[in-house]
């Protein structure tokens, strides 16, 4: 019995087996649905982004780790730079430039994970502040958008979104152009990764399953939604398509099971967790209904993620025995 | 030093170098007067040049350049936006001969992404309404969306022989030298606009709306008010001692 | 994980039990070695003092070291022999502690004085309170804190109550419930006297459901009351319940344990007195009854040896004073892949150096985990993932209380409530980031006591 | 001090764009293009170099209690000059700074100079100090204005530089000027702290 090889550490001397590297191979397997939509949609083109997003942002990840002499290898198995390129590349159209791929991946984990310290200390999720920012870098890129190979289109057709047909043409044009049905798998224009409702909430069901999130979020971000778009519909349904249409539509499944979950930018508690999904939505609706750009998932998380730390200040955990302590405060 | 002997210098000193700087500032003024009026004058008709047929040469004078009272005949039927309060501007373009060659028409739009757009038009065959020809657009002003809507004014500072033939790639094509009769101003996505219709800027159809708008506003007016046109600025003003673009 | 039974409000973990390691049929009684070292302070509060000098002959049961003032509580001696030194040497918990090092001569002189059968005069239960300040009792689940304060309630608290904390909650620990399987009967007595002591006419049993056995015993001995001892005078009949709980750590923690027995919460920095409470622990339970009943002072207890690392794991008998070392050798000795000796729980034990130091009144188990189970984790960045807040029973933020700590912001800490924190470790257990949160919470508050200074 | 160092602690050690942080306003909003930053880096410059001059001339003439109203007086009249010989002579430039040339009167780095230094020193130090701070402004906006106009727009002062369509927009942009400007102070910050660590 030797001495030194005898671990010495403060309590507790047993733990959880699940670590950050678990979680965030958990998310990554939890993208694959999406990703194969991705791919049956728009094609190998679709799959050739997400490598090079994945590609640029471990590169990046690796030669910043390197610059800042930190430990390259630990910090690369850990999973989050591939997360951040998987999300990236979900929230690109297939048929961006690469180049424009790679400037994203630079932004998003140089200026909006590591200029901020790095993991778990970036107040925005570093994907959507690449992607915001390669919106406005790249707007005419950014916002065209291949048809699906399944309507029978070359590459370099595009089309508008359904959303974008909303904002310009109104509730039956948008609802003619894409069927519940063709949101639900994914047939219509978007990001790459953002179109398949039903991928999406597969990954998003496993990832609950897993415990990797928690409900709050997803529930509460797409039940806001469904509430402010279903508010306009009754106003004027020539206007707004339904509720369903408009959670089914767009970037919401995306933004509230993948991207608003993301736990370093978002709140602590269960009940911050809440206000945050439902502030999301509202930031969607309004950007939506009432905002210039079709859109608004993006921008809603980005703006929450800014409000995170003041909803940890304010809403936090019942403390045991504090209102016990505040009844005999009151007695003395 | 205090109370009113004190106040009194402080007064007396800021009086003194306030004087001294008004008058500094109202020599400085008489010096660059003329050549300020002289530089604007400039910048609008090298803006008439661009929009009317080579040849042409644009005369301005003070009064030309935005007149300070509004003819009946540059009324506009719904007062809205666009140089004097209900008005067109009309900036006149003559032959060597002295004889009426073109109009350019300031119009604007309130509609744009970014709100006001600022359009200059010009306008040849005068002639008769079966003759008028839209020659160019000039967009003067806007805060549209760079790289989106902002691509309303792609290439319009070269000359439109290095514009090419695609009019996706250049807005302004969709404007030059389009006979009137034959041009309809509506709005088409890529794929569906004819020759005679506007074919929108891939994800800013509302700036290329805005535009065609007051484009067309300005055609209306200058096809229902040609008699007018021609009859006011029939005869080419002496040659201008500042400004005429030679 | 939802069970039937009561448990806390809100957060806790739920690691391997490990508890079947250790679980034998009985209580292995271990002999005491030919040197054994008494530390002089074995409770919480002012320090005893001393009352042997070297070269003094010991018996059995002989104090050794006297309470000096009221929080305080005497030690006796476990041996007889002769008192070789009184000196510095690593005791648990501590770098250096003294201790009367006694030159055990194994006659056990004294020791039949206890041998005899016990007997309770409820008739002068006056003096119960006496007798348990001089046996040395104190809290032995972990606290030390001398039982006699504990039954001594201030004149403004109303005490109704008395709760019998059996959970044993730490994972491995197995000494309460073999305590409770083989001496029901004591452990009730004890808990009568302790209720006839506070003047309570109530007594409630928490065990988690994962003691089923134990719980089986208590309740059959609380319905039939088949005393082993024999009693003078008219005993007291107070009610008696044994509630099964929820396994889930730290069910054992006091305010826990109030919360999901009574529904009474006890205020931030308040003792259990001001929900009109008192718990005891149940070894601390039977500890009280053989003062009452047979005069024994207490100077033996129980104690878990368990982990993959140690030949016999099981619950050894061992007299306070055994050596770490001398208990390890009765339980066969480790094995060649051990990893890390803990002194108490996996969850809030510490850390061991070496096996130097000597059992306590207050040392419930040791741990000799092996390779598999000890493991040490890099520590990295939070992640922001909030388990550890879902995991906080006393609801707290331990990510946020650690962030400020780790810019030594300890005002700040100390707002967030980092006093309030019981140190369970149930944060750092669920922690994914491996983050180092209960060190930095206590760092925070040695701080703070300092500054306060 | 020397009037050498009077000059050359504007461009580095009190530079006022990356070290001082005066100007933001300007520094942001005319860094688009090299020509505008250039042409609002010298109409600063002139009127942070008369001001400082005029200031110090009077600084024992104007009554102490005075002395704001009477700084913003003289810097306004600089400042109306050059809007006006801007106006005249180089039109263009004039119409790319805009609304930004009469803002130089608030600009804190003139006020800030003629309060912190020209009302205290002499006339030749203030003279020097003005030269220094407006080439420090100046350089300031030229490295800003050339990152933003190469990567923004393709091209350096009005020359390409990059090949069509491969310009990222947003340097162009107001977001742009901030994440250049962050990157900017965060590199000189790096510098100055190594030039600490080694002396």
């Amino acid at each position: 019995m030797s001495e030194t090889r005898l671990l010495l550490q403060s309590s507790p001397h047993v733990r959880d087996v699940s670590s950050v590297q678990g979680i965030m191979h958990t998310v990554i397997l939890s993208l694959v649905p999406a990703l194969i939509a991705g791919v049956v949609f728009f094609g190998w083109r679709a799959l050739a982004v997400t490598v090079v997003a994945v590609a640029s942002c471990l590169a990046v990840e690796a030669a910043i780790l390197r610059l800042a002499g930190k430990p390259v290898k630990t910090a690369l198995v850990d999973g989050s730079a591939i997360i951040t390129g998987l999300l990236l590349a979900m929230n690109l159209p297939s048929n961006l430039p690469f180049w424009m791929v790679g400037v994203g991946a630079v932004v998003a984990i140089g200026v909006a994970k590591h200029a901020y310290g790095g993991l778990g200390n970036n107040p925005f999720n570093p994907a959507l502040v690449a992607r915001v920012f390669m919106l406005i870098a790249f707007p005419g890129a950014m916002t065209s958008w291949p048809v699906t190979t399944c309507n029978g289109a070359t590459d370099v057709l595009t089309a508008a979104t359904p959303l974008g047909i909303m904002k310009m043409e109104g509730a039956a044009a948008a609802m003619q152009a894409a069927s519940w049905w063709d949101l639900f798998i994914g047939n219509v224009g978007g990001c790459l990764g953002e179109t398949s409702a039903l991928a999406l909430l597969l990954g998003g069901l496993f990832l609950l399953w897993r415990r990797v999130i928690s409900y709050e979020i997803p529930v509460a971000f797409i039940g806001t939604v469904a509430a402010g778009t279903a508010v306009a519909w009754l106003v004027d349904p020539t206007k707004y398509p339904d509720p369903l249409w408009q959670v089914l539509s767009g970037g919401v499944m995306l933004g509230a099971w993948f991207m608003a979950t993301d736990m370093v930018t978002s709140p602590v508690t269960r009940k911050g967790m809440l206000l945050f999904g439902v502030g999301c939505g509202v930031v969607t609706c309004v950007i939506r209904l009432l905002g210039g750009y079709p859109e608004g998932v993006s921008f809603s998380i980005l703006v929450m993620n800014g409000l995170t730390p003041l909803i940890d200040r304010y809403v936090k955990p019942a403390r045991f025995g504090a209102e016990a302590a505040q009844a005999e405060g009151g007695k003395a | 030093m205090s109370g009113f002997a004190g106040d009194a210098k402080a007064i007396s000193v800021v009086v003194v170098i306030g004087a001294v700087c008004a008058a500094g500032l109202a020599f400085v003024k008489g010096q660059t007067e003329g050549a300020i009026k002289a530089a604007r004058l400039q910048e609008t008709a090298a803006a008439v040049e661009r929009v009317v047929p080579a040849g042409c040469k644009v005369r301005l004078d003070e009064e030309r350049a935005g007149a300070t009272e509004c003819p009946d005949y540059r009324k506009k039927a719904p007062a809205t936006a666009g140089g004097k309060p209900g008005c067109f501007d009309v900036y006149p373009a003559y032959f060597e001969d002295g004889r009426l060659c073109a109009v350019a028409v300031r119009n604007s739009n309130t509609e744009g992404y970014g709100g006001r757009i600022e359009v200059l038009a010009g306008f040849a065959g005068l002639e008769n309404e079966e003759t008028l020809v839209l020659t160019r657009i000039y967009v003067l002003s806007h805060s549209e969306t760079p790289g989106l809507g902002s691509l309303i004014a792609t290439a319009q500072d070269k000359p439109p022989e290095e514009w090419g033939i695609d009019r996706k790639k250049v807005f302004g094509l969709n404007f030059r030298n389009r006979v009137l009769k034959d041009f309809s101003f509506t709005v088409k996505k890529g794929t569906e606009a004819t020759e005679g219709e506007v074919m929108a800027i891939t994800a800013a159809t509302i700036s290329s709306r805005a535009v065609t708008k007051a484009v067309g506003e300005s055609s209306r007016w200058v096809k229902e008010n040609l008699g007018a046109i021609r009859e006011k600025l029939a005869a080419a003003p002496g040659p201008s001692a500042d400004g005429g673009a030679q | 994980m939802n069970s039937a039974h009561a448990g806390f409000p809100r957060g806790g973990v739920h690691p391997a039990e490990g508890k079947e390691l250790s679980l034998g049929p009985e209580v292995v009684p271990v002999e005491a070695p030919a040197k054994v070292l008494v530390q002089v302070t074995q409770h919480l509060g002012k320090p005893s003092k001393v009352a042997v000098q070297k070269g003094d002959a010991v018996r059995v049961g002989q104090v050794l070291a006297t309470a000096d003032g009221p929080i305080s509580a005497p030690v006796h001696s476990p041996v007889s022999g002769k008192v070789v030194k009184v000196a510095d040497v690593p005791v648990v918990g501590a770098l250096q502690g003294a201790c009367i090092e006694i030159a055990n001569d194994s006659k056990n002189e004294g020791a039949e004085e206890f041998a005899r059968r016990p007997v309770i005069d409820w008739s002068a239960s006056g003096t119960f309170l006496g007798r348990i300040r001089d046996a040395g009792i104190v809290g032995m689940g972990g606290a030390a804190f001398p039982t006699a304060v504990k039954l001594s309630p201030p004149g403004d608290a109303r005490v109704d109550c008395l709760v019998l904390n059996g959970c044993e909650c730490e994972p491995y620990l197995t000494a309460d419930d073999t305590l409770m399987r083989s001496r029901p009967q004591d452990v009730l007595a004890g808990a009568v006297i302790m209720a006839s002591i506070l003047k309570v006419g109530r007594i409630l049993v928490g065990i988690e459901e994962n003691k089923p056995q134990a719980i089986s015993a208590l309740t059959a001995e609380a319905l039939g009351r088949g005393y082993s001892f024999s009693f003078v005078g008219e005993a007291p009949t107070p009610e008696i319940v044994v509630v099964p709980l929820r396994t889930r750590y730290p069910q054992g923690a006091e305010k826990q344990l109030i919360d999901a027995l009574l529904k009474r919460r006890v205020g931030s920095g308040k003792l259990p007195f001001s929900a009109g409470v008192v718990v005891q622990n149940v070894a601390t339970a039977v500890a009280a009854y053989e003062a009452v009943a047979l005069g024994k002072p207490l100077f033996e207890r129980v104690v878990t040896v368990s982990g993959g690392a140690v030949n016999r794991p099981g619950n050894y008998r061992v007299k306070v004073g055994t050596t770490l070392s001398a208990l390890v050798e009765a339980a066969g000795g480790t094995k060649e892949n051990l990893k890390a000796m803990i002194a108490g729980g996996p969850m809030m034990g510490k850390s061991l150096r070496a096996l130097d130091a000597p059992v306590t009144k207050a040392f419930s188990g040791l741990l000799l985990l092996d390779d598999r189970e000890a493991r040490s984790f890099v520590e990295t960045d939070c992640i922001r993932c909030g388990r550890c807040v879902e995991a906080c029973p006393m609801g707290l933020s331990p990510c946020e209380i650690t962030a400020l700590a780790e810019f030594s912001q300890w005002e700040s800490a100390v707002g967030c409530g980092a006093l309030d924190c019981v140190e369970c470790g149930s944060c750092q257990y669920v922690c994914p980031a491996r983050r180092h949160l209960v060190a930095r919470i206590r760092l925070t508050k040695l701080f703070w006591r300092r500054m306060k200074k | 001090m020397s009037g050498i160092a009077e000059v050359t602690k504007g461009l580095w050690k009190e530079n006022p764009t990356f070290r001082l942080l005066l100007g933001m306003c300007p520094t942001l909003a005319t860094t688009t293009a090299c020509d505008s930053a250039v042409g609002m880096g010298a109409s600063a410059m002139f009127v942070l170099v008369a001001s400082n001059v005029a200031v110090s001339a009077l600084r024992n003439v104007i009554p102490d209690r005075m002395r704001l109203p009477c700084f913003i007086v003289l810097i306004a009249t600089f400042v109306t000059i050059v809007d006006l010989c801007l106006n005249a002579f180089f039109h263009d430039i004039h119409k790319a700074l805009g609304i930004f040339i009469p803002l130089i009167v608030v600009n804190c780095i003139i006020l800030g100079r003629a309060e912190a230094f020209a009302s205290k020193r002499g006339v030749w130090d203030s003279f020097l100090d003005g030269v220094g701070m407006g080439l420090g402004f100046t350089v300031g906006l030229l490295c800003l204005a050339t990152i933003r106009e190469v990567l923004g727009n393709g091209t350096w002062f009005g020359l390409p530089v990059t090949p069509e369509g491969y310009q990222i927009l947003v340097f162009a942009l107001p977001p742009g000027a901030f994440i250049t400007l962050g990157f900017l102070i965060g590199a000189m910050n790096h510098v100055e702290e190594r030039r600490k660590a080694n002396g």
